[in-house]
This record gives structure tokens, C-alpha cells and sequence, in this order.
């Protein structure tokens, strides 16, 4: 008898601009010990239908219009709000996507995990506080007694990610709704994750629904899957038989956007370097008595004209101080910058000034780095009219062209940047970065926080203004798959250090540094490629 | 869930506001009125208690309670009576005062009051060093003025002499029939020497002895409690020499600046007696409540000053013009409730039986003329000037009715300026003004107070008039009369000369206005609102 | 933590001395001065004036010799009551204006949160704009028309409660402390709102209710900490704004507060007193402004971090 | 996203740079109660602008004889205790008090948006060094600082108005400190940065419209407090000279006669707390307006 049977479930939400059906009829079932894994895109409603389940989605103008949920022989859809908050937290319990905002940052880490205990169990503070520090080393956070009162914001994204888990298992649920709760972290991190979900499930017999939109990350964990868009299951199944004949084509279209495609070897006859950085230490001050931190701790590289070089490590090894620093948004320590032969290392903002048209930058956070209130058009025109790329007469004409060269529709020039998808909002970032027509552009993890299909076309959009502008770009991530697929050549990054460097095929195929194959193991969806 | 909880801290909330308010209990009046306690709204905050120091009305009702002079006022007839002294006899040149003290007179720490102590406390009040603002009031006293202007530094060259421990002798500059009078003003109140060199040099005004348990006073009542800002509490003192005459056991004061406060307390019951009346609610009280509102004639003139000095006022014609054109009848029923006598000279009729004369008239035609004939035919080329007032709520309203008056008569345009208090003194002082208004209350119930004012380069003449006559007449010839006619003669030639130059404009004679409740006896209304308080007394009404 | 403190008290120190000479200067720049009076006084009668207060000596020995008085923590004599000094006036009348400001913030706080909060679960309903509306009667009636109007409803047409006085008879704290903390329980509904409108769209809310936790403890326990931010902050310095604003709610109701000294100085020139009242009123805000940080600090955790920096 | 049709010419037409009020606007017609609050205030604003056109008596016109009269047919809103018509004076009254709100609002505004902007960018010892200079300010007794004003410059109403905003701004400059310290280290601020534009650029292109909604909310609140405060200067005889008035001091003379003549306090407490509430709801409309984000419903 499966633990949770969903029938044709369906929700829609009743807005001012008509109905929505987030969710339209799905059907499936969660055994104990096993993972069902639903995959589709942002906005196909996958977070919808579970969280409807328990009474999560606001009413109106979410609306229930039809289904059955039977877990332990009742219709959780029929239950009044008390009992069904009975089984939130105690019976079914939920792990969010980001380790950052789901914490309460005002409350500790301990008050936070006995919270759902003491609410659903009668037992003292004491015996709650101890089964919180039992939970927090089995999610494997060392030293747990001491961590338990400390604040959410001094846990790295990793570790806030193993509380958020901790809390989850903490009542013993029978079953755990998982949304997408490795997308925020970073590789290496996202695989510990995996296997440490995998053993509890294991260990505690307890049935996974797991919510993503990454094939190679399910395609580890999943037993039963389902593909999920516009509300609909258009496929579903076990693993091996969606992964070896997927039947519908956006299945296919899932499949082939998983990059496992290495770039050809090309050779870059160039003697002369466009950036040159020689034994570069960059530190910042840490609180009183502690020595400084070293960001970046003699750091020599050169990159020639019209070359990918990629820059790999995991959050915190110093690769974006590294980046900003390059282009001068932060003043280095000691060492020396060169920028197309100049020394710039010690120039002033003003010298600086005819430089910064060289050289651009794009973040990760599209939500970020874009002014929210300036339309689309002021973000592009910005820099041509600063460096008087264009004058004004024929200022629509330039902006308009950069719409065009970046994938974006004229018509939505006058929009602002929230109403974009995060795809969408990259590519105005990358149409900035390119208006002055630099020469050297720094990609700091562009593609992230973006879903795996829209990180494909991101990265072609790249590769093809890379070729079309002849442009030289220091792309900067922590996903090595991604870094594959457009680097000329590689370093590695930790705690400041390169750690090693080489054309892509070099390091790919025979690394010499042990930490460098450890992030080669980390890639999600290696069944897949091999 | 969230809404009944927000509602029941709402209603908790208004239960306590319900609560703790009880019915009405006992008003403190009522409470008062059994126990001899009399509650008294005195204006702005005392400043101290030092009657060499203190200068204002306010101080003037907690002084008397606590010292006694030679005399003391009878509130009926305003005549002086014995106070500390017992007795008095006048030589026939009425140049020579000789004081007989009473045995029996007593300081609150059993001291007797003697001679040597009056005699100390006139120098110490004279002693430029402590500089006593009133010290001119000793002036009659023969060369007190000299003295106090530091031409002589030993006090034995004044005119107060020490007969014996109970007798006193004081010899005057020149005849003053108003001597008297001056004995009863806290200026000439005996002062324990003891207590105030036991605090530091007794020429020290800043100094801890006049307070609540280091003060030694003389007076009817002592001090018991001061709290700055909230009350002061005299109780009857029982070591005075006429104690078992005093009908009250205690009084309380109230600093009470605000008038529409001091009103609301006494309608709620906590004033005998409230120190002003807000202009708005005389009417009311007169219509509603006659029997708790008293009107009373007030030695005082409320007048504009002008400023001689400055064209074009320096023109008699344009003066006259101006003080024609206020209709002070209309002024009077309308902005003033009726309450106010229109006066139309600098002292108020009836002091003493002195009548003002009385030159001009409201005569709006004539004023247009005269303005006309100086040169503004019906206020053309007539400069804008400033009329300066302090800032309260009276002076405005007649400000603003006077300014419309003289528009409307004479086409001239007035902007009026309203000056805080502080910066309103330092224009006159300077003579920095157009015209401004002035009130006046006499030190003393006689012409003088008011006429001496305006010799040439008075203290207090800031308006520039000078007139060799005028200064003869109340300077020289006056003080000369020992018959009061004569005198009074005198005085009428010379407030002539003073209407007919008109370097002041008369506006109105003041009345004092204050709320009383009906328990409160024995304060007769008198023009100098002064309250004897051996005389009053609290009657518990039924 | 402690290390925080001091730095901001050794800050302070500089600010203070700073308001004492400005105000120093400033105050015997304004015309008229302490002794000026309707009546003429002769001018051997100032000399002897200017001479006790050492008004006569050039001002920046007055200044010294002022400082080296402050320094012993005298604040000298009061020109307005020649026998008190002005340390004995202020001890008088900060307890009782610190009362004062203290129940009106109390009031104000607890209208204010209540009001807050209300408006905020039910954004653009009538549950947001009653409140808020009245709320907003709190910004446009002035004390001085407060204060009277409260003081004719239930002091003298109601009776239920004294209309004057501060200590002396039950229930006479109630009228000014409403009247004084009408104002600032306007500014704080609006505050809470935005407040807690910005707190509950945050995810970890959402983390709480899957929780299972009941709705009244997801608001109270989980958003009430972080929605009352911008309140705590808010509170600091308006406390010090108090003992201006309660000069009018201390004439209205005959309170012997500090409020009324630093008017009365003000409009006497009692120079003394207003540099006293002035030392207090800017080591208040110092305080009240640390107070409030600090408060800030246990509420959210990372400003207690950047303590340690 | 909705697909607009408008033409690549049309589209080019439009004026550039502004684009952030003109979107504001066409929300902000959108929001009912805004509209109300904008259209009283407009109509507050041309009535007090006709008043001596339209205004039935002179400010001054005094009727002695006459007193305080209720409202009647010549005078609608009835007379003050100098038997001036009512209606007058708070029309003449409500020119002043708007422009005293205004005036010295903006003032207010100007200062502190610069001063709180510059202190929030620059941070470090610039920062602390401004704050605490603000601090200062914060303690300084503004009755002595208002007497001497007024005193050394004499009597004009501007002068009234540049030092009730010399002292409102300091609450202002604090609270757009912490906004601009909150968005400094946005990613779009680098990027601006990056772009090579100099600080003042980044601040007042970047920062300050990113900081408009708490500025808005605190404008609607600065607007009423000085008014009031004028009100209090003004009865203390630091403001404005009779025989001219403005609302708050109509209404602070009302207060003192509310028992026997109500109607003196009512109406023009009335005018200001109409005037007050519409405000209100325009700055809440204005500033949900200029917030892209929050409108989208």
C-alpha cells in the first residue's frame, strides 16, 4: 500500500486576468524507502501541486478544484485546518530550495529545530534540545552541541541546507517533500547533499518526492519519475525507462540540454597577453585579533586576446574577489595588474575612467544586477551615451541592435527588469556588459541561478559574441560541467591558491591535483554521460 | 484567531481607561474651604522669595504672607496700619518718621524683631553691590538715592537711625505724604541677618537661604513647601505676634501661566481664587455665573508709547491725530467685553480723589484734519510703522483692533510686530520701536507713580518727550506740598502739558478680573489688588 | 558588546561638548538679555547684576570658567531663581518628563504595534485603513489641541479623571501621557506596517507554517521580531524629541517637568538653564540613541555581529 | 508578458530617462484613493491660489460690533471674535500653511536626500564624522535657534520657512542613510561602477530613485509636523504676524474658545485634516507607484 496516493489532482488560481491551471489533473504515488522525482521547467507547477497537498498555497486565489490525497487512510484535501496542520511538520514535512532566505535569521538554530518537536510531541526542552543535537550530527554538522545556539547567517549555504534537513527529519516524518534543495549550492556541496538525503531515506525508510528542474541531478536519486509541464505529467515512469526512450519530445528537450559536450581544442597562436596578473594578495581585515583573511593569496595568471579562460572553485576559494579585483572594483593588497600592457593596479578612478569601456562584468544573480527601477532601455543606453559609444540621435537605433544581438524582443525594451524571466534579465546584464564594445568581459557564475535549459542557450549566447565581437572573457564558476563546454583553458581555485591549470582536455582527462578530481566526481549526471 | 486576540487587548485597554477614573469626589475647594486651606492661582512661577531680590506681582502675594514691614495695608481703605510697628509719630516739617516696634514682634526661630533689624535691611536693600531693581523706592529716605548710587559708601549718612532695640527713626529727603505707603511694599521688609549671612555675604543674590527650611521670616505665615513649577505651601505661623487673628490655617499657591488651564482649574473645583481671566470667557461668566467673577478698578493704565524721536511722530499733530482716532468706547463693549474703563490720561481717575483732565476726545474728523494739515491728506506718503506688543493673548486682540481703527480713519497702514517677551524689553530699552504698548501699575497709590515717569531722560521715559515745566512742576514744586489739593493742582497742570504734547496714547484703565469661589471672604476688591491675608478667611458653604 | 558602548560614549563626548559651546555663544547672541525689565534699572544696579552672574567678564571667560564649573558637574546657578541652582531644577523635573515620555512611548508603542500589525495581515482592506486612518488623526491633531480637547471630554464633562497635577491623585498620569504619545503612535502604526508588509512576503515564514505551527504563532513568534525593526530604530530618537514636544503636554496638564524649565529658560534667557537643560538633552539622545541600537542588536543578530568588527 | 503593438517608430518617439514618472503616473491613475487625494489637494491648492479673487470678505475686515457669529448666510463658516468672516481666513490661512508645508518640506527633503545619500555612499570615518554632526543638530534648542533667526532677519515668511526645514531635515538625511547603505552593496551598484560612472552619478541615477518609497512615506509625514510646528512658533509669537494666519494657528486660537464657539476650531481643523489625509493617500499611491514591483498584482 504506497504511503501517499495522489488521483487526478488539479488547482488553479482565480486572478484578475483570468484562470491559471497551475496544476491540471496529476496523478501519482510515493512509496516508503522510495523516491519519486517530478522534473520540469519554473512555472510548470511542480511546487504547486505539493504544497497544495497541505494546505500551503494562499486561498483565494489559489483554488482546489479537484483530486484526492489519501495519506494513512485520509483525504488530506477534505481535512479541517487544525487536524491537516496535525500532519504538516509531523507526517509529511518539507525542505526548501534556498538555504538562505528559509532560515529565521532572528532566531537560533536550535530554537528553530526543537520548534516543530515540542509542538507536535509532548516532551520537555531539555529532551527536545538533546534530540536536536542527536538530528544535527546525523545531517553531519560537527561539534552540533555548541552549533545549536548559534545564528543562522554563520552557517555557509551548505550547512544551512543540512539544518533545513535537520529539521524536516526531526519529527520523524513518513514522508519528505524535497523542492529543489541543491540548486542554490554549489556543486561539490549539492553532491554531499544527495548522498546524505539518499542515506536518511535508506535508514529511515522514508518516502522522497523530489521537485527539480536538473536532469543529472535526479537522474542519480530518482526510483519513479515524472515530467512535468503546464500542470500536466507529459511522461512518466521508472528512471531507467524515461532516461533510455524518453516518448515526449520536451523530454528529449530536457535530455540534450544536460552539457556533456567538450569544446574542440583550438590553439591560440598569440604570444602577446591582454590581462597579465603577477603574484596578487588580496586581504581583508577580519575581526579584531584574528589574523586577516586571505582572499586571494599569490595569485600569477595571463590570458591572451580572444580566449575563454575558465576559473573553477567552490564558493569561497576567492575566484569572484579575484575577478572584481582584475577590473578594479576592489583595490588588491599587493601585486600587480596589466590590462592590454598598462599597469593598472594603482590608477585613480578617474584614470581609470577610459579603461572601464575595455573591460565589463556580469553577475550571477540576475535579480540583482539590474536596476529594478530603471526600464530596460535607460539599463542599455546608460553606457553608450557615457562613453559616447553612439550620440543621441541614433541612440534607439544602437539599443535597439543590442536587443536584437542579445535574443530580446524590440517591443519589451520599455519594460523593467521585473517583469523578465531570470533568463531574460541575463541576457539585458550580457547586452549591457557588450554596449561599450569591450574588449575583455568577466562572466562571474552567470548561469547558476539559472534552470538547466535556459543555462544552455545563455552559454551559446556567450560563445557566439565571444566569436562574433572577438571578445576575451575570464568565465568564473564552480560548475565544471558548464566550464567544459566554453573554456579554452582551466585553473582551479582553493582558498586563494591555483591549485592547477591547463587546456580543458589536460584537466578533464588527467588531473593532477586530488581536489581537482574531487570536483570532477561532484558533477551531477555522471550515469548519464558515461 | 489573530482578530480576537487584537480585540481583546482593545477592549482591555478602554476598561482601563474607564476604570480608574472614579465619580466626582470631594473638590479640592470644598476640602479647602473645611480645613482653612485656601488654594490660590498666582500667575507665572515665583522666582524666589528674597524680598530684595524678587521684583513681579506673584512674588508680591507669597512675600507678604512671610514678612511683615512697619505697616501693612488695610485692604478696605488701602490706608497703612500697624504692622510691625506698634506705632508711629510724623514731625510737623513731616520730614521725620519715628517707629515704636512691638515687643512682642518675633522672627519664626524666636529672635525678637528689633530696630537694628530694620535698620540692617534697608542698608542691605540699598547696597548697590546686591543690585535690588526697586531700590528707587527708598529714594524718599534722605540719601538713600546717593548711597545706592555708591557717591557715599557709610550707611550712617542715611536718614535711618536706630533709637533703641524698639524704636526707629527715619528722616526723609523731602516731605513725601506717600511715605507710608512705601513701608508697606516687601522693598522695606526686614530681613533676618543671621540667616542671611549664615548662607554667604549678605550682598550674595545667589544664595540658599531664602528657601523652604533654611528661610527665618517675620510674617503671618511660614514657609513650608516649595516645588518649582507645581506649588508653594505657607502655613500660619504660630510664634507671630497676632496669630490667634489669623483665620487661615494654610495657603497654597499655583504657578499658572497658561489662562485657559488656570480657568479649567477652577472650574474643576481646584482654585479658591484664579490670578486671570481669559477675555473670551468674561462674558460667559458675567451671563452664567455673576457671583464667581470679580471686576475690579486696578491702579493702572494700559497706553502706546511713542517714539518722539522718529519722524514723522516727532510732529505734535500727527501724535494727536492718532490718539483721536481710537474709539475706545467701541473697543471697550466689543474686543475688551465692557469689562475696561476707556481712559484718557496717564492716571487712573480716582486715586486718592485725583481727577485726570481730560484734552481730547474720540473725534475721527478732526484727526483726518490734523493728519492732513501735517502733510498726509487722509494718509498719503504716511509711512508703514511697526506696532510693537509682547506676546499674549490681549495685546493682540486690542493691537489688532487699534491697527484696523487707524486704517480705517486715518488711510495709514500699521503692520503690527510681536515680539517674545525677552526681545520685546531689550526694543524698548534701546528705543528701537515705532510705537509700543506699555502698561503701568502704580508702586503706590498717589499721581507720582505714574507722573515721574515722564521727566526728561527718566529711567522710564523712552519716548524722547522732555519739558523743562513738566519736570519744574513734578520735580520742584510738587513734592514741596504738604496739602494734598495743592499738590494734586500741581500734578493737573502738569498731566495737561503731558495730553497736549500726547507722547503716550491712553487706552484703557486697568481692571483687575479674577474667578473666586464663593468660600473665599475677606479680599475686598481694591485698585491696588492687594490681599492682606490676616484678613481673609474661608466660610465652608452649604 | 561592551566595546561598542564605549566607543559610541567616547563618540558622544565630542558632540556634547560641541551642542555646549555652540549653544554657549548662541544664547547671548539672541537679543534681551536675563535682566532685562519693565522697569527702568540703574546702571549701577546691572553693573552689580552682571557682576554676581559674571556676565561682565568677556565671553569666552565665561565660556572657561563655565566649563571648569560643568566639569565638577555644577551647572551653576539659575539666573530665573536666584536660590536654586540649575543641577537641583533638572533633577526636580528629568524624573518627571522621563515618567512622562515613558508612558506616552508605552501607549504610544502598544496603539502603535496593535494598529501595525492589523493593517498589515490584511493589506488594502478595511482592516488596513480604519486603522491606519486613525492612526493618522494622531499626525494631524497637534498636542496643543489634544491635550485641552481630552482634558474637556473626560476631565471636566465626564469627571473620570483629574485634569491637572503629576503624582498627586490617581489616575492624573493617563490624560498627558495619551496626549504625548498620540503623535508617535501614528508614526509607529506606519512604521510596524511597512514593517511587518516587508517580513511577511519573507520564505522563512513559510518554512514556519509547514512547520504546522498555528497562524497566531507564525505572526508572533516568527514575524513580530524582524516586522519591529524599523519601530526599534525608530524609538531612540524620537524619545529624545520628547522633552521639547512635552513642554506644551506639561502647560496643558500643570506638570513640573523639564519641558517647561527648558521653555521657561528659553523665553527668560536664564542661560545656565538652558545650557543645563541642553547637556541633558543631548546626552539623552546619545543614550536613547545607543539604547536603541542596542536593542536592534538582540533583536537581529547580525548587527550584533558588526559590534565585534 | 503581455505583447505590446506598438511600432518600432512609436517606440522610439517616447521620451527616454523619464520613463520611471511616466510609468509611475499611469499606476499611479490606477489607485483610486490616490486620485482622490490628488484631486482635493489640487482643488485646495487653486481655491487658495483665487482666494483674493474669490474670497467673499478682506482678511482683515473687521466687524467689531459683530463678535462671533455661527455660520450664517453672509457668512458661511461664520466669524472670529473680531467678527472676521471665517471662510476668509482659512483660505488666506491655507495659503499659508501650504506654503509652509511645502516650502520648507522641500527644503527638508533636498538637504537631507543629499546629506543622508552622501553619508550613507561614502560610509567609513566621512560617515561617522556627519552623523554625529547630525547628532549635534538633533540637541541644539531650536526655541533659541528660531528667536534668533527671526530676530536677526526679522519678519518674512520665507525666512519662517528655511528654518522650520533647517531643522526637519535631519530625520530625513537618517533614514536615507540607512536606505543607501542597504543598496550599496547590490550587485547593480558594482555594475554601475564597472560601467566607470563617477560616485555622484551612481547615487542620484542608482540609489535615490531605488530609495524613493521610505522618502515619499516620510515626506507625507514631514509635511503635516511642520506645518504644526509652525503653528506652535507662530502662537509663541516666533511665526507668522497677525493680522495674517495660517491653520495651525486658526486653529491652535480655536482651541482656547472651542466651548463657546466650536465652529472656530472645527472647520479649520477640518481644512487641515482633509488636507492632511489626502496627502496621505496620494504619498501611499505615489509611492507604491514608483515601486515597479509592488504594483504588479
Amino acid at each position: 500500500m504506497p504511503l501517499l496516493q495522489v488521483t487526478d489532482l488539479s488547482v488553479y488560481f482565480h486572478t484578475r486576468n483570468g484562470v491559471l491551471k497551475a496544476v491540471d489533473g496529476i496523478s501519482f504515488e510515493v512509496e516508503a524507502g522510495k523516491t519519486f522525482a517530478i522534473i520540469g521547467e519554473s512555472g510548470s507547477g511542480k511546487s504547486v501541486a505539493c504544497y497544495s497537498m497541505l494546505g500551503l498555497v494562499p486561498m483565494p486565489p489559489g483554488k482546489i478544484e479537484a483530486g484526492r490525497v489519501l495519506f494513512e487512510g485520509k483525504d488530506l484535501l477534505t481535512l479541517s485546518e487544525a487536524k491537516l496542520r496535525k500532519i504538516r511538520g509531523k507526517g509529511i514535512s518539507i525542505i526548501f530550495q534556498d538555504p538562505m532566505t528559509s532560515l529565521n535569521p532572528f532566531l537560533t538554530v536550535g530554537d528553530q529545530l526543537i520548534e516543530p518537536l515540542r509542538l507536535h510531541f509532548p516532551i520537555s526542552k531539555k529532551e527536545a534540545w538533546n534530540k536536536g543535537i542527536e538530528i544535527l550530527e546525523e545531517v553531519g554538522i560537527k561539534n552540533a552541541a555548541q552549533r545549536m545556539c548559534s545564528w543562522p547567517f554563520e552557517f555557509s549555504g551548505g550547512m544551512r541546507q543540512r539544518v533545513v534537513i535537520a529539521m524536516a527529519l526531526v519529527t520523524e516524518p513518513k514522508i519528505i517533500i524535497a523542492d529543489e534543495p541543491t540548486t542554490a549550492l554549489d556543486v561539490t556541496v549539492q553532491a554531499q547533499i544527495l548522498k546524505l538525503l539518499k542515506e536518511l531515506q535508506e535508514k529511515r525508510n522514508i518516502g522522497v518526492i523530489f521537485i527539480s528542474h536538473d536532469l543529472s541531478v535526479v537522474a542519480d536519486i530518482a526510483d519513479q519519475m515524472a515530467v512535468m509541464q503546464n500542470g500536466r505529467f507529459v511522461e512518466q515512469g521508472t528512471r531507467d525507462e524515461i532516461f533510455t526512450n524518453p516518448q515526449h519530445d520536451y523530454t528529449r528537450k530536457l535530455l540534450a540540454a544536460v552539457p556533456n559536450f567538450e569544446k574542440p581544442e583550438q590553439e591560440n597562436k598569440s604570444e602577446q597577453n591582454l590581462v597579465e596578473v603577477e603574484s596578487l594578495h588580496i586581504q581583508f581585515p577580519s575581526n579584531r585579533g584574528e589574523a586577516p583573511i586571505k582572499a586571494v593569496d599569490d595569485v600569477s595568471l595571463d590570458i591572451k586576446p580572444n580566449e575563454i579562460l575558465g576559473l573553477v572553485g567552490e564558493s569561497g576559494s576567492g575566484k569572484s574577489t579575484l575577478g572584481r579585483a582584475i577590473i578594479r572594483l576592489l583595490n588588491p593588497t599587493s601585486g600587480k595588474i596589466r590590462f592590454d600592457g598598462q599597469d593598472i593596479t594603482r590608477l585613480s578612478m578617474a584614470e581609470m575612467k577610459p579603461l572601464r569601456r575595455q573591460m565589463q562584468i556580469i553577475f550571477q544573480d540576475p535579480y540583482a544586477s539590474l536596476n529594478p527601477r530603471m526600464a530596460v532601455y535607460d539599463t542599455l543606453a546608460e553606457p553608450l551615451l557615457l562613453h559616447k559609444i553612439v550620440t543621441k540621435k541614433d541612440l534607439d537605433g544602437a539599443v535597439c541592435s543590442l536587443m536584437d544581438s542579445v535574443g530580446l524582443s524590440r517591443e519589451s525594451v520599455l519594460r523593467y527588469p521585473h517583469e523578465f524571466s531570470g533568463g531574460q534579465r541575463q541576457r539585458i546584464a550580457i547586452g549591457r556588459a557588450i554596449a561599450t564594445k569591450p574588449g575583455f568581459i568577466i562572466a562571474d557564475e552567470p548561469v547558476s541561478s539559472l534552470d538547466v535549459t535556459i543555462q544552455a542557450q545563455i552559454l551559446d549566447l556567450l560563445l557566439e559574441l565571444v566569436e562574433r565581437f572577438n571578445l576575451t572573457m575570464l568565465f568564473i564558476s564552480h560548475d565544471l560541467g558548464v566550464v567544459r563546454y566554453l573554456a579554452d583553458r582551466i585553473l582551479v581555485m582553493k582558498e586563494g591558491k591555483l591549485v592547477e591549470h591547463g587546456t580543458v582536455h589536460q584537466v578533464f582527462n588527467s588531473p593532477r591535483e586530488v581536489y581537482t578530481q574531487e570536483l570532477l566526481n561532484a558533477i551531477p549526471g555522471r550515469t548519464l554521460t558515461d | 484567531m489573530i482578530l480576537n486576540r487584537m480585540k481583546w487587548t482593545i477592549a482591555f485597554l478602554s476598561l482601563v481607561l474607564i476604570g480608574c477614573g472614579g465619580g466626582s469626589e470631594e473638590r479640592r475647594v470644598e476640602v479647602g474651604a473645611r480645613e482653612g486651606v485656601l488654594h490660590f492661582g498666582n500667575g507665572t512661577e515665583v522666582q524666589g522669595l528674597d524680598p530684595h531680590i524678587v521684583t513681579g506681582v506673584p512674588e508680591h502675594h507669597i512675600v507678604t504672607a512671610l514678612f511683615e514691614g512697619l505697616t501693612s495695608k488695610n485692604p478696605y481703605t488701602l490706608e497703612s496700619e500697624p504692622a510691625a510697628a506698634k506705632s508711629w509719630d510724623i514731625s510737623e516739617d513731616g520730614l521725620t518718621y519715628t517707629f515704636n516696634l512691638r515687643e512682642d514682634g518675633r522672627w519664626t526661630n524666636g529672635d525678637p524683631v528689633t530696630a537694628e533689624d530694620f535698620r540692617w535691611s534697608f542698608e542691605r536693600a540699598l547696597t548697590p553691590a546686591l543690585g535690588n531693581q526697586n531700590n528707587y523706592m527708598l529714594f524718599p529716605i534722605a540719601n538713600a538715592e546717593a548711597f545706592a548710587n555708591g557717591e557715599i559708601d557709610d550707611f550712617k549718612q542715611v536718614g535711618a537711625k536706630v533709637i533703641d532695640q524698639t524704636t526707629l527713626q527715619v528722616t526723609l529727603r523731602t516731605p513725601t505724604p506717600y511715605f507710608l505707603q512705601l513701608l508697606d511694599h516687601y522693598i522695606a521688609y526686614p530681613v533676618h541677618r543671621n540667616t542671611v549671612e549664615a548662607f554667604g555675604s549678605y550682598t550674595d543674590r545667589i544664595s540658599q537661604w531664602a528657601r523652604e527650611g533654611n528661610i527665618v521670616t517675620n510674617g503671618a505665615f511660614e514657609l513650608i513647601e516649595w516645588q518649582v513649577n507645581s506649588h508653594i505651601r505657607v502655613e500660619k505661623n504660630l510664634s507671630y505676634w497676632d496669630a490667634e487673628n489669623i483665620k487661615l490655617n494654610a495657603i497654597v499657591y499655583y504657578p499658572t501661566e497658561n489662562l485657559v488651564t488656570e480657568e479649567r482649574m477652577f472650574r474643576d473645583g481646584q482654585l479658591h481664587r484664579t490670578n486671570e481671566v481669559p477675555l473670551d470667557k468674561v462674558s460667559v461668566y458675567l451671563a452664567d455665573d455673576p457671583d464667581r467673577i470679580v471686576i475690579a478698578p486696578y491702579l493702572g493704565t494700559y497706553y502706546y508709547m511713542i517714539n518722539t524721536t522718529r519722524k514723522p511722530f516727532d510732529d505734535v499733530r500727527v501724535r494727536k491725530a492718532l490718539v483721536m482716532s481710537i474709539d475706545r468706547e467701541l473697543l471697550n463693549e466689543t474686543v475688551l467685553e465692557g469689562i475696561m474703563d476707556p481712559s484718557y490720561a496717564l492716571v487712573p481717575p480716582g486715586t486718592l480723589g485725583y481727577q485726570p483732565p481730560k484734552i481730547f476726545a474720540y473725534d475721527p474728523d478732526q484727526a483726518k484734519a490734523l493728519l492732513a494739515e501735517a502733510g498726509f491728506p487722509n494718509g498719503e506718503g504716511f509711512p508703514v510703522f511697526e506696532l510693537l506688543y509682547n506676546t499674549q493673548e490681549n495685546h493682540r486682540k486690542i493691537a489688532i483692533a487699534i491697527q484696523q481703527m487707524w486704517q480705517a480713519n486715518l488711510g495709514i497702514s500699521v503692520s503690527l510686530l510681536n515680539q517674545e517677551w525677552r526681545v520685546y524689553l531689550n526694543s524698548q530699552e534701546n528705543q528701537n520701536y515705532d510705537i509700543s504698548r506699555r502698561g503701568w501699575i502704580g508702586d503706590y497709590v498717589d499721581p507720582n507713580t505714574f507722573l515721574d515717569m515722564y521727566i526728561t531722560d527718566g529711567g522710564n521715559n523712552k519716548t524722547g518727550f522732555s519739558n523743562q515745566r513738566y519736570d519744574q512742576l513734578v520735580l520742584g514744586e510738587a513734592p514741596t506740598k504738604l496739602n494734598q489739593d495743592e499738590r494734586f493742582a500741581l500734578y493737573y497742570e502738569a498731566e495737561t502739558i503731558l495730553m497736549e504734547e500726547v507722547p503716550i496714547i491712553p487706552i484703557y484703565t486697568y481692571q483687575t478680573k479674577s474667578l473666586r469661589d464663593p468660600s473665599f471672604k475677606g479680599a475686598p476688591s481694591n485698585i491696588m489688588d492687594h490681599y492682606n491675608w490676616k484678613y481673609v478667611y474661608l466660610e465652608a458653604s452649604e | 558588546m561592551w566595546r561598542f558602548i564605549a566607543v559610541r560614549t567616547l563618540q558622544a563626548i565630542p558632540v556634547i561638548l560641541t551642542v555646549i559651546t555652540v549653544t554657549f555663544f548662541l544664547v547671548r547672541a539672541a537679543p534681551g538679555g536675563p535682566f532685562s525689565s519693565e522697569k527702568a534699572v540703574s546702571d549701577q544696579v546691572k553693573a552689580a547684576l552682571e557682576e554676581q552672574y559674571r556676565l561682565d567678564l568677556p565671553a569666552y571667560e565665561q565660556y572657561f570658567a563655565y566649563m571648569v564649573d560643568l566639569f565638577r558637574g555644577d551647572f551653576g546657578p539659575s539666573f530665573n531663581f536666584p536660590s536654586r541652582s540649575v543641577n537641583e531644577l533638572i533633577f526636580q523635573g528629568l524624573p518627571i518628563t522621563l515618567e512622562l515620555g515613558l508612558y506616552a512611548m508605552l501607549i504610544a508603542v502598544l496603539i502603535g504595534v496593535v494598529a501595525g500589525v492589523c493593517a498589515a495581515l490584511k493589506p488594502n482592506t478595511l482592516q488596513d485603513y480604519i486603522p491606519m486612518s486613525l492612526s493618522m488623526i494622531g499626525i494631524c491633531m497637534p498636542s496643543f489641541l489634544l491635550g485641552p480637547v481630552l482634558v474637556l471630554v473626560f476631565g471636566i464633562w465626564l469627571d473620570w479623571v483629574p485634569i491637572s497635577g503629576w503624582g498627586n491623585s490617581a489616575g492624573d498620569k493617563l490624560l498627558p501621557s495619551i496626549t504625548l504619545g498620540a503623535m508617535y503612535a501614528a508614526y509607529i502604526a506606519r512604521l510596524s506596517r511597512s514593517g511587518m508588509l516587508e517580513v511577511l512576503s519573507q520564505d522563512y515564514l513559510r518554512t514556519a507554517r509547514a512547520k504546522g505551527l498555528p497562524e497566531y504563532i507564525v505572526i508572533i513568534k516568527h514575524a513580530l521580531r524582524g516586522g519591529l525593526l524599523p519601530v526599534v530604530a525608530y524609538i531612540g530618537p524620537a524619545f529624545a524629541g520628547l522633552l521639547s514636544g512635552s513642554f506644551v503636554v506639561e502647560t496643558v496638564f500643570q506638570i513640573p517637568g523639564l519641558g517647561r524649565f527648558y521653555v521657561q529658560a528659553a523665553f527668560n534667557r536664564d542661560y545656565t538653564m538652558i545650557l543645563g537643560t541642553t547637556v541633558f538633552l543631548a546626552s539623552l539622545i546619545v543614550v536613547f540613541n545607543l539604547l536603541s541600537d542596542i536593542l536592534s542588536a538582540w533583536i537581529n543578530p547580525r548587527l550584533r555581529y558588526q559590534f565585534r568588527k | 508578458m503581455a505583447t505590446s503593438t506598438s511600432t518600432e517608430s512609436s517606440l522610439l518617439a517616447m521620451p527616454k530617462g523619464v520613463s520611471l514618472w511616466r510609468d509611475a503616473w499611469l499606476r499611479l491613475r490606477k489607485n483610486k484613493l490616490a486620485m482622490f487625494g490628488l484631486g482635493f489637494l489640487l482643488l485646495v491648492m487653486v481655491v487658495c491660489l483665487l482666494t483674493p479673487w474669490i474670497a467673499p470678505y478682506g482678511y482683515e475686515e473687521q466687524d467689531l460690533r459683530l463678535g462671533a457669529v455661527s455660520p450664517s448666510a453672509a457668512h458661511w463658516l461664520g466669524t472670529d471674535t473680531f467678527g472676521r468672516d471665517l471662510l476668509t481666513r482659512i483660505l488666506y490661512g491655507g495659503r499659508v500653511s501650504l506654503l509652509v508645508g511645502f516650502v520648507a518640506t522641500a527644503v527638508a527633503l533636498v538637504i537631507g536626500v543629499a546629506y543622508g545619500a552622501i553619508a550613507g555612499y561614502v560610509g567609513g570615518k566621512l560617515d561617522a564624522v556627519m552623523m554625529r554632526f547630525v547628532d549635534i543638530l538633533y540637541a541644539l534648542p531650536i526655541m533659541i535657534f528660531i528667536i534668533l533667526l527671526m530676530v536677526v532677519f526679522g519678519r518674512n515668511l520665507l525666512l519662517l520657512f528655511l528654518a522650520i526645514g533647517a531643522i526637519e531635515w535631519l530625520t530625513m538625511a537618517r533614514i536615507v542613510r540607512s536606505q543607501v547603505q542597504n543598496l550599496r552593496d547590490q550587485e547593480f551598484v558594482e555594475a554601475a561602477m564597472s560601467l566607470g560612472l563617477s560616485p555622484s552619478a551612481i547615487v542620484v541615477k542608482h540609489l535615490i530613485p531605488n530609495a524613493l518609497g521610505p522618502i515619499i512615506v516620510y515626506t507625507t509625514l514631514t509635511i503635516p509636523s511642520v506645518m504644526l510646528l509652525e503653528a506652535f512658533l507662530s502662537f509663541l509669537g516666533l511665526g507668522i504676524q497677525p493680522p495674517e494666519s495660517s491653520w495651525g494657528l486658526l486653529i491652535s486660537y480655536g482651541v482656547e474658545t472651542m466651548e463657546e464657539y466650536p465652529w472656530l476650531l472645527i472647520f479649520p481643523g477640518l481644512a487641515l485634516s482633509l488636507t492632511l489625509f489626502s496627502l496621505n493617500f496620494l504619498g501611499d499611491g505615489l509611492r507604491d507607484a514608483l515601486d515597479p514591483k509592488a504594483s504588479r498584482d
